[in-house]
């Protein structure tokens, strides 16, 4: 046997499995034909922030004035989009290769090529042949193309773009239309937006941000108004032309023209080289179970792979729990503890169950719900659009959903997904001594609301 | 000063876990825990209870 | 009897104190001779932070081409320092007025005018005497001011100015002179140096922020010399001239000059009114008990007034404390589990001991400390100054103590001081998948640390 564990696919789930594992002295090694970092830190995750950090100082300067701050004429003001993609590219490159030397310094032996499972003991990587113990599959995932005609071509012509394309554009469009108001959507809606493009997003169905919290749904969809955004609710794409599109509603068939049409409808696992493993799947990927196991035992899938949750952090707390279960421990994944966010101006961060699925999951609960003008610090910033809402359920008072949109809600999160793993009640948050004035604070008065209207009821 | 043996170790414990103990009439320091650093959950008070009754 | 409770002072103590003894069901009245909110909304947290806010914004203008954003000539972008000022008055009239309506709101029965109390059961206020069981005196604090040559005509002049003038100066000083590196002097120096005004703080030790982790005064030192406050040690002011003022250090004395001098060294508790009482009193103000009640039976001290910590959110959590004490209920204050912050940029929080404290307290401490720099939330915002530090003890890995440094430390630390009040250890948050990219997944990894480190000894 070469290794205990190699590691297929070097992305958040892979790297963080390989560096764990290594570190309860398993020999590893992983297998990476791209760069470290995967999707996550090379065209998704890290290079969408670094732009949208630049999007909204560039949105900051736009309102200076209500800062106080007086800019004598706009047209001073200029994107320089080069500029702004080369410190995407370097904010990327530094994490990278920071990756990179974290494996070598766990001593995770690397392979760089394409890695082509044999069987559930061996891979083949550049003509070599790896045995080992146990496998973990991490190769990720790929954007969905739907079969529209003229998608194929525009793809080629480049008018047809993915989020990875959406990266690095030439110039920026002066109209962008977005197919999918998902989060991927709803975040690069923000960024072109804020830089002044006049973004359409194109859904299907009457929302955006399907499982979602409605309220959490409303608001978003007020916010990407606000900056300007046009939202087609049922609605698709019938054809895509050389410049335009043709558009379908209960109205009929109309055409709109665009720069570049993105495409962000969900993504499928990249099952390249795992086809002599006869894998279970389902819908979504690679069918696991608690432990992160497949139907093949020794053989493990984490990240996009097995795709329930599409999440960075979702994909490294499975790495870790793969590798432990390997190792002999006997860990389960939690996934209503794994928050989502979204990087619009102001943030969105959740956890847990929505409003709906929590009436529905458990018998009695209590929703307090608190708007951000409430909060003194928010207001100070001179953001005070969002709120926060904590669901919990009357028995015990235990906290069980949370959703937040306010400018520092992704952060903000960790306090409730650290209560919620901690067994925490609306009870114990309301007594939490929360600094003044920070956004926090409006936790816990959420949490004290809850806990006056279990009193009355 | 031995009169609650149980006690001399400092129990961690979740408040959920806590509360149900109460309810339940759960001797919370006999309680295994299952989380980390023995902390006991209320999955733990469930199972502690449901055992303990199907034993009287 | 008139009341239940009577509040003295309607600062962040007095009116939180209010609400919750109405809503508690005591017959409540609040007597407050200013305006409500006291210190902390009308010249203190709130308008400090609004103002912060503003000048981190221009602080974003000016360094926007590191965003990939040009000003064509930076002489094109001018602080309207008086629409600064007006939306800091807005701020703070929303809010003020907000207090005065939850007060109404809850049936609290408000009486304006200087309250002053007769005897334990009795307040004048306004020629009327009303008679009450209990007692609550949140009087808050003022600035002290040095005994030092012509700092009296100075303060007349408005050349010496204390916290409350610096938040409505005529025009920004070009330069200021600040008198105590305290959290006030050093958010004053961030606020004034960000809108180009040339800050000397003037310290009378070898050090800023005294009792703080000594890691977190070197990086905050560093902070401000790079915003370019310069930082005289060990100096002090022999006298107050008319436009300058005389300085004394280790090689003598010197003039400086200077448009103000901003006197920020503590503050004292307000016993006007108080006298007859015969308080036990010592070094920073009313002495109580961790019930909050004085040495006089149904008289209780909270907020800036017993001078623990003169912090707003310590003040609120003292108000509810001592009305829960009156009604029966057996609560406690505990300090340890009190956070407290800096607004400076990046921000500044810490709760719980520091190293030194720690080490001396605990006989075995772990410490793990990871930078910003690590991060790649951190450095997709290009704001990479600062880190992490978790204090914890061996035995249980309980955490004891943390201090951040980082852009949104003031919203992050309460997911540590929630896990302090649940108990939480190391372990737990090692554990909490924190969404990525956040900065608080320093605070998972920073666990992760720290859990190693327990490993290795
Ligand atoms: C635009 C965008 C923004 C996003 N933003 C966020 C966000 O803010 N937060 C968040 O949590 N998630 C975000 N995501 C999702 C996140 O990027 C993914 O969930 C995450 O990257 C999944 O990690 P993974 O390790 O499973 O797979 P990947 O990151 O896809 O990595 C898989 C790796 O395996 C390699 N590989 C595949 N097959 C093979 C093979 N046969 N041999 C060798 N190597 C192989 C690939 O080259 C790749 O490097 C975003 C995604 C996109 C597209
Ligand atoms: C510049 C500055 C910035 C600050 N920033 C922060 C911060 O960011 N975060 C934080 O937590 N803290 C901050 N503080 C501290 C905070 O403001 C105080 O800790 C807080 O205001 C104390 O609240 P209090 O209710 O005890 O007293 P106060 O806020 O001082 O209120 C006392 C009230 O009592 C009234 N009063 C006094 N005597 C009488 C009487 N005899 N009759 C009738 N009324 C009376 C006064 O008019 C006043 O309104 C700051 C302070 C300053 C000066």
């Amino acid at each position: 046997m070469d290794y205990d564990i190699i590691v297929l696919g070097g992305g958040p789930g892979g790297y963080v499995a390989a560096i764990k594992a290594a570190q309860m002295n398993a020999k590893t090694a992983i297998i990476e034909m791209g760069n470290f970092g995967g999707v996550c830190l090379n065209w998704g995750c890290i290079p969408t922030k670094t732009l949208l950090k630049s999007a909204k100082v560039y949105q900051y300067i736009l309102n200076s004035s209500k800062y106080g701050i007086d800019i004598d004429d706009l047209s001073n003001v200029n994107i320089n989009w080069e500029k702004m993609l080369q410190r995407k590219k370097d904010v990327v490159k530094k994490l990278t290769s920071g990756v990179e030397f974290l494996l070598k310094n766990n001593k995770v032996d690397i392979y760089r090529g394409f890695g082509n499972v044999i069987d559930k003991n061996s891979i083949e990587v550049n003509g070599n042949r790896l045995s080992c113990k146990n496998i973990i599959l991490s190769t990720g995932s790929s954007p969905n193309i739907p079969e529209i005609p003229g998608v194929k071509d525009g793809l080629k012509s480049g008018f047809v773009i993915t989020s990875k394309e959406a990266l690095e554009l030439l110039k920026i469009p002066e109209k962008l239309v977005i197919l999918g108001g998902g989060v991927i959507g709803v975040e690069f809606a923000t960024l072109y937006s804020s830089l002044g493009t006049k973004v359409t997003i194109i859904q299907n169905m009457d929302r955006i941000l399907e499982f979602m919290d409605h309220d959490v749904i409303n608001e978003m969809e007020d916010i990407l108004l606000g900056l300007g955004v046009e939202i087609l609710y049922n609605t698709s794409i019938v054809k895509v032309n050389k410049t335009d599109l043709t558009i379908k509603d209960k109205d009929g068939e109309r055409d709109i023209d665009a720069d570049n049409l993105l495409i962000s409808i969900g993504r499928y696992a990249n099952m390249k080289g795992l086809e002599k493993l006869n894998l279970e799947t389902y819908r979504r990927g690679v069918k696991t179970n608690e432990k992160l196991e497949t139907n093949i035992p020794g053989v493990y899938a984490i990240g996009d792979l097995n795709g329930v949750f599409n999440l960075a952090h979702v994909a490294s707390a499975e790495g870790i729990i793969a590798v432990e279960n390997i190792m002999g421990e006997d860990k389960k994944i939690d996934y209503r503890k794994a928050p989502n966010c979204i990087y619009s101006f102001p943030e969105m961060a959740a956890v847990g169950y929505n409003e709906v699925d929590a009436r529905n999951k458990f018998k009695d609960i209590i929703v307090s719900k608190l708007p951000l003008s409430a909060n003194g610090k928010a207001l100070a910033e001179g953001e005070s659009t969002g709120f926060i809402k904590i669901i919990a359920d009357k028995e015990y008072g235990e906290i069980i959903g949370v959703h937040i949109i306010a400018p520092t809600a992704t952060d903000m999160v960790s306090e409730i997904v650290t209560t919620m793993e901690l067994e925490g009640t609306i009870y114990d948050v309301a007594r939490v001594i929360h600094p003044h004035p920070t956004i926090s604070e409006l936790v816990m008065e959420a949490a004290h609301g809850a806990v006056h209207k279990n009193k009355d009821t | 000063k031995s009169e609650k043996p149980s006690l001399r170790k400092k129990v961690l414990a979740t408040p959920v876990a806590r509360k149900m103990a109460k309810d339940l009439g759960v001797d919370i320091t006999l309680v295994k825990g299952s989380g980390t650093m023995g902390r006991v959950m209320k999955e733990d008070i469930k199972n502690f209870h449901s055992s303990d009754n199907k034993k009287k």
